[in-house]
């Protein structure tokens, strides 16, 4: 696993404020669900996602990246719903004992798509993204410095654990351990995750010493080294895409109350 | 269709993630912020480990549960919210609307250790499925209405079809099957997670006041390894 | 030989050289301590010895046998290899599980077993903490536990990564000894370290990587003769060296005895 | 600076003291060694100068124990932000993780303290020339090696400018080049009035930089005073700390009559290399008689 896989190359895109590129993500993820046409989801898709991905160039990356997740969930529905919803009068096709339902397809379309949509927008996100850069800026919006500290740390932690699980599957291995067929495997399970996780759990004494001796959790207002690069332009259309977001929700609400 | 619903849970259910976390972080010390992150990187490597060995478990929720004992129910619910958040930034945005099963996990463990229900082996096994009740419950408006029930592995999502073909509403089917995986999930997760305590250096635990004030763990945990 | 490495080249995907054509071999019951800056090979070489590495070309041999072909596992019976850090293996609920695990994977029989782990444990001083938890020791006594899991094994070879980093005077002259007795039954032992004085009191021989090639590779003394040649500069000399080196003295001296005797003889020759 | 009055402290999970009847004063400017064996209490004596021993770890001391004036048992060490640094052992855990290069980490203390951003520039870039990181700046912190790693750890300690340098092995991960650079930048520290605590395995630059030296064993301070005094005392293997080789080649020079007697043990190989010459010149002239 790696810190999120971002593209080296550099683009407007990838020079636009974080914030805006997360507004923009959730803008897009509550419009899908919000608006009730079936196909809108596509729609938005092609209209406000596929051209920022393109304006990006990151096309060759985001599509396998976003397939490879997205397909499997994509089918699973189908399936599902294709043959078992509930509540249903039209029947498609019959294949052996089972019914092929119009509503269950139209619901598994429909519910496809708007993952489409909530995927699509976020690995936008985080291919033209620096975690850094996303964290300093929302720090600097005001967002708590503990809960940004989780959240980077995390993303750093998890790659250096798995080059040193490297480590310890080598130290085990040259113990002897076999580790080929299910049975190794399983076996193998307590001498690998055994070091890996109680090394990690008790390096978290020392880093919170560390933390710490250096200031973390002091009630002071923080300074940044790193300044995020803001324009009006992009204040503005995160004004308006969040003015979008609720026109949304409320209209989905309205529709709810009607 | 399914669009209020949907709309709703998805919606909720993150504003109610994001007000968990920022309320609980805040008053977190350094410590157990330092855990934090080490608790999310254990539930992402266990929770690979299961998916890959095709095991019909999750156990990605260790390192919610031990910060959960160690550090309370605010903590544990700020790890589980998070947790959803950082594989939500990694490996799948699918994670993000889950976030408020991930908080409730880390807060109902809390709670139930506070309770003392992890001071003996038999009642921690039954915390496990209490938290596997929970969590169960709360997720299924998400499978059901946010991913129409595509459940996250292959076998949660033939169980909840079999459910639908028997005739259950969406949500009833999905919460049926977290009935039936949870508790024993969870129930595995609370035992493995009480063997990583064991392994902690003796003096560790001693870095976590609520251990201290709540007597959240056995006796013999707290006592002078040499004499 | 016991170990023979022959032109061996080892190249990274991201095209760095790490190793530049090594050759080497190593003799039965040879000590021998492997020392270089970081950056030298150093730890690439060390992979190639347990056949975690493929050799980009050349070939390494233990027992006559290709280590690449063997592989880890297949070596783990020739080779036993103490990581730097100890924490990178301790699992079991008390050191002496610890300490039999790896004769419980390899295979021995119940009383071999129980006999290694004991010897083990007494050689590195572990006898009364066998029923501990390994995680509750200090880092020394855990450095000792990965020492001891290894030596039960009783592989022909033994390779120590970095054996004296953080280790006190008790647990370095309780290794010393070690390297000593290990010496006496015949085993092979290689260390790889930056530690000049630990080198020179316990090995008889030293391999000097540099940019992933042998800069020097015979006796300790004569190694140091060359003192202008960067491969020595770049390192700490032994405390003895440099004391000689100051009193004008030719020819180095590496040990305090060494020293001690160098000094008798300058005094007796009348001046 | 430091000031502990009969100070005692025992671990929630220990039997025994792990600090006993521990008076020290170390004033403004001092490099203070402290050396002793594994399990003498040198860790729990950092921890407790820097106020993280007991209020992040728990257990009870007893008598007192300041830092610039302030009581150590009410001051938690947040509130010694700026007053202690403390370099740990292990450079990796000192990381503190949620920085992804080398200089947003050194910043990562001043930016927590409020440093104005250009003072903040500054510094992090005077400590990256001191300890020869510049060229490593924009690097993760987690893909430098582990020497870089423990120069980056002191490096995040020296840029909050502390009054008072507790360090805990600081060069066991680097080579000379790399302990030259730590030991010339405690010396630069020296001069400029802070004060230093330095604990060692290893006494060759200790004796050499080193004010002074305590030497703990079991908890209790055994042995202090000037490095050659402290470092030649017949008992220091018995406190399970390695003699210097040059101290050892002396006494048992001695033993063959190739020290002089009324000459004190070396600590240093310029002492030594002293020594030896004119015991060699006293020997050659009585031989030559």
């Amino acid at each position: 696993m790696g810190v999120s896989p971002r593209s080296a190359d550099d683009s407007p895109v990838h020079r636009l404020n974080p914030l805006t590129k997360l507004v923009f993500a959730v803008t897009v993820t509550v419009s899908a669900f919000a608006l009730t046409m079936t196909w809108w989801p596509l729609l938005l898709f092609c209209a406000a996602v596929l051209p920022m991905v393109i304006a990006s160039g990151t096309l060759r990356k985001f599509f396998p990246m976003l397939l490879a997740l997205w397909v499997p969930i994509a089918l699973t529905v189908y399936v599902i719903q294709g043959f078992f919803y509930p509540e249903t009068s039209r029947v498609v096709a019959e294949i052996g004992p089972l019914e092929l339902k119009y509503e269950g397809l139209v619901f598994a379309t429909q519910t496809a798509l708007r993952i489409m949509v909530l995927m699509g927008g976020f690995f936008l996100l985080l291919l033209t993204t620096r975690p850094g850069a996303l964290m300093s800026a929302m720090t600097q919006r005001g967002m708590s410095p503990k809960t940004v500290y989780v959240v980077s740390a995390a993303l750093q932690i998890a790659p250096a654990l798995a080059g040193r699980a490297q480590g310890i599957l080598h130290a085990q291995q040259a113990r002897g351990l076999p580790v080929k067929g299910l049975r190794g495997r399983v076996r193998a399970l307590v001498p690998m995750a055994g070091p890996l996780i109680l090394g990690a759990l008790t390096d978290v004494g020392d880093r919170a010493v560390a933390m710490e001796t250096r200031g973390f959790g002091t009630s002071r207002r923080p300074t940044f080294l790193t300044e995020v690069p803001d324009t009006a332009a992009q204040r503005v259309a995160r004004t308006v895409m969040g003015l979008c977001a609720l026109t949304a929700v409320v209209a989905n609400v309205f529709g709810v109350l009607r | 269709m399914g669009g209020p619903a949907a709309l709703l849970a998805l919606c909720g259910y993150t504003l109610g993630a994001m007000l968990t976390v920022s309320g609980a972080v805040a008053g977190l010390p350094t410590t157990t912020v330092a855990l934090l992150p080490v608790a999310i990187t254990i539930n992402i490597v266990m929770g690979k480990i299961v998916y890959f060995s095709g095991l019909p478990l999750q156990l990605d929720s260790i390192g919610t549960v031990l910060v959960g004992v160690l550090a309370g129910p605010a903590a544990g619910a700020a790890t589980g919210a998070l947790a959803s958040i950082v594989v939500g930034m990694t490996i799948t945005p699918g994670a993000l609307p889950y976030a408020v099963t991930a908080a409730l996990i880390g807060f109902v463990a809390g709670t139930l250790a506070r309770a003392g229900w992890f001071r003996r082996v038999p009642t921690a096994l039954l915390a496990g499925g209490v938290i596997g009740v929970f969590a169960g419950v709360v997720s299924a408006p998400i499978t059901a209405f946010v991913f129409g029930n595509a459940g996250g592995t292959v076998g949660q999502s033939a169980v909840i079809a079999t459910f639908q073909a028997y005739g259950n509403s969406m949500l009833k089917a999905a919460s049926l099957q977290g009935l039936v995986a949870d508790p024993l999930d969870k129930a595995l997760t609370v035992a493995l997670a009480l063997t990583l305590l064991a392994g902690l250096p003796s003096g560790y635990v001693h870095r976590f006041p609520f251990v201290q004030q709540h007597r959240v763990l056995a006796v013999h945990r707290l006592v002078p390894r040499r004499t | 030989m016991v170990l023979r490495i022959d032109s061996l080249i080892h190249r990274y995907p991201n095209g760095t050289t790490a190793l530049a054509g090594v050759s080497l071999a190593v003799r039965a019951g040879e000590r021998v301590a492997v020392m270089g800056p970081n950056g030298a090979g150093k730890s690439t070489l060390a992979r190639h010895l347990i056949g975690i590495a493929r050799p980009t070309s050349g070939t390494v041999e233990v027992d006559g046998r290709d280590a690449a072909r063997l592989g880890i596992a297949g070596l783990a019976r020739s080779v036993g290899f103490v990581f730097q850090n100890p924490d990178d293996q301790l699992h079991a609920t008390t050191v002496a599980k610890e300490v039999g695990f790896g004769p419980r994977n390899l295979g021995f029989p119940a009383d071999r077993r129980t006999a290694l782990t004991t010897w083990a444990l007494r050689v590195t001083g572990l006898t009364a903490e066998a029923d501990s938890h390994p995680r509750h020791l200090s880092f020394g006594e855990r450095k000792r536990v990965a020492l001891a899991s290894v030596l039960a094994m009783d592989t022909p070879v033994i390779v120590l990564d970095e054996p004296t980093t953080g280790q006190d005077h008790r647990s370095i002259t309780l290794l010393e000894e070690l390297i000593g007795d290990l010496h006496k039954k015949g085993k092979t032992i290689i260390a790889i370290t930056h530690d000049t004085d630990f080198c020179a009191e316990n090995f008889d021989r030293i391999v000097v990587l540099a940019d992933g090639r042998v800069r020097w590779d015979g006796p300790v003394e004569r190694w140091l003769e060359g003192a202008q040649d960067p491969s020595v500069s770049a390192f700490e000399q032994p405390q003895m060296t440099r004391l000689g080196r100051r009193l004008g003295w030719p020819a180095p001296v590496v040990t305090v005895d060494g020293f001690l005797d160098r000094l008798t003889d300058h005094a007796e020759t009348t001046g | 600076m430091i000031e502990f009055r009969d100070f005692s402290l025992t671990y929630p999970t220990g039997s025994r003291p792990a600090l006993r009847e521990i008076d020290l004063v170390v004033p403004r400017g001092q490099i203070c060694a402290v050396v002793g064996a594994e399990g003498a209490g040198k860790t729990t004596l950092a921890g407790v100068i820097s106020g993280v021993v007991p209020h992040m770890t728990g257990g009870n001391p007893r008598g007192s124990a300041r830092v610039g004036g302030r009581l150590l048992a009410e001051t938690p060490p947040s509130e010694l932000v700026g007053e202690v640094g403390l370099v740990m052992q292990n450079p990796f855990n000192q990381l503190s993780g949620a920085r992804f290069s080398l200089r947003e980490e050194l910043a990562f203390g001043l930016e927590n303290l409020g440093v104005d951003r250009a003072e903040m520039i500054r510094r992090v870039e005077a400590v990256m020339a001191d300890l020869g990181l510049t060229a490593l700046a924009g690097l993760s912190p987690y893909e430098v090696s582990g020497g870089q790693q423990q120069l980056l750890a002191i490096g995040s300690a020296l840029v909050m400018r502390p009054a008072v340098m507790v360090l805990d092995e600081p060069t066991s991960q680097l080579d000379s080049v790399g302990a030259g650079l730590v030991f010339d930048a405690l010396e630069t520290l020296r001069a400029r009035g802070v004060t230093v605590v330095l604990f060692e395995q290893r006494l060759e630059r200790p004796a050499r930089y080193a004010d002074r030296v305590l030497v703990l064993d079991e908890g209790r301070i055994v042995a202090d005073g000037p490095p050659a005094d402290v470092l030649t005392d017949p008992r220091l293997a018995e406190w399970g700390v390695a003699p210097l080789r040059y101290t050892t080649a002396a006494r048992r020079a001695a033993e063959r009559g190739l020290w002089e007697a009324d000459r004190p043990l070396p600590v240093t190989l310029e002492a030594a290399a002293d020594g030896f010459a004119a015991a060699l010149k006293s020997a050659r002239t009585a031989g030559g008689l």
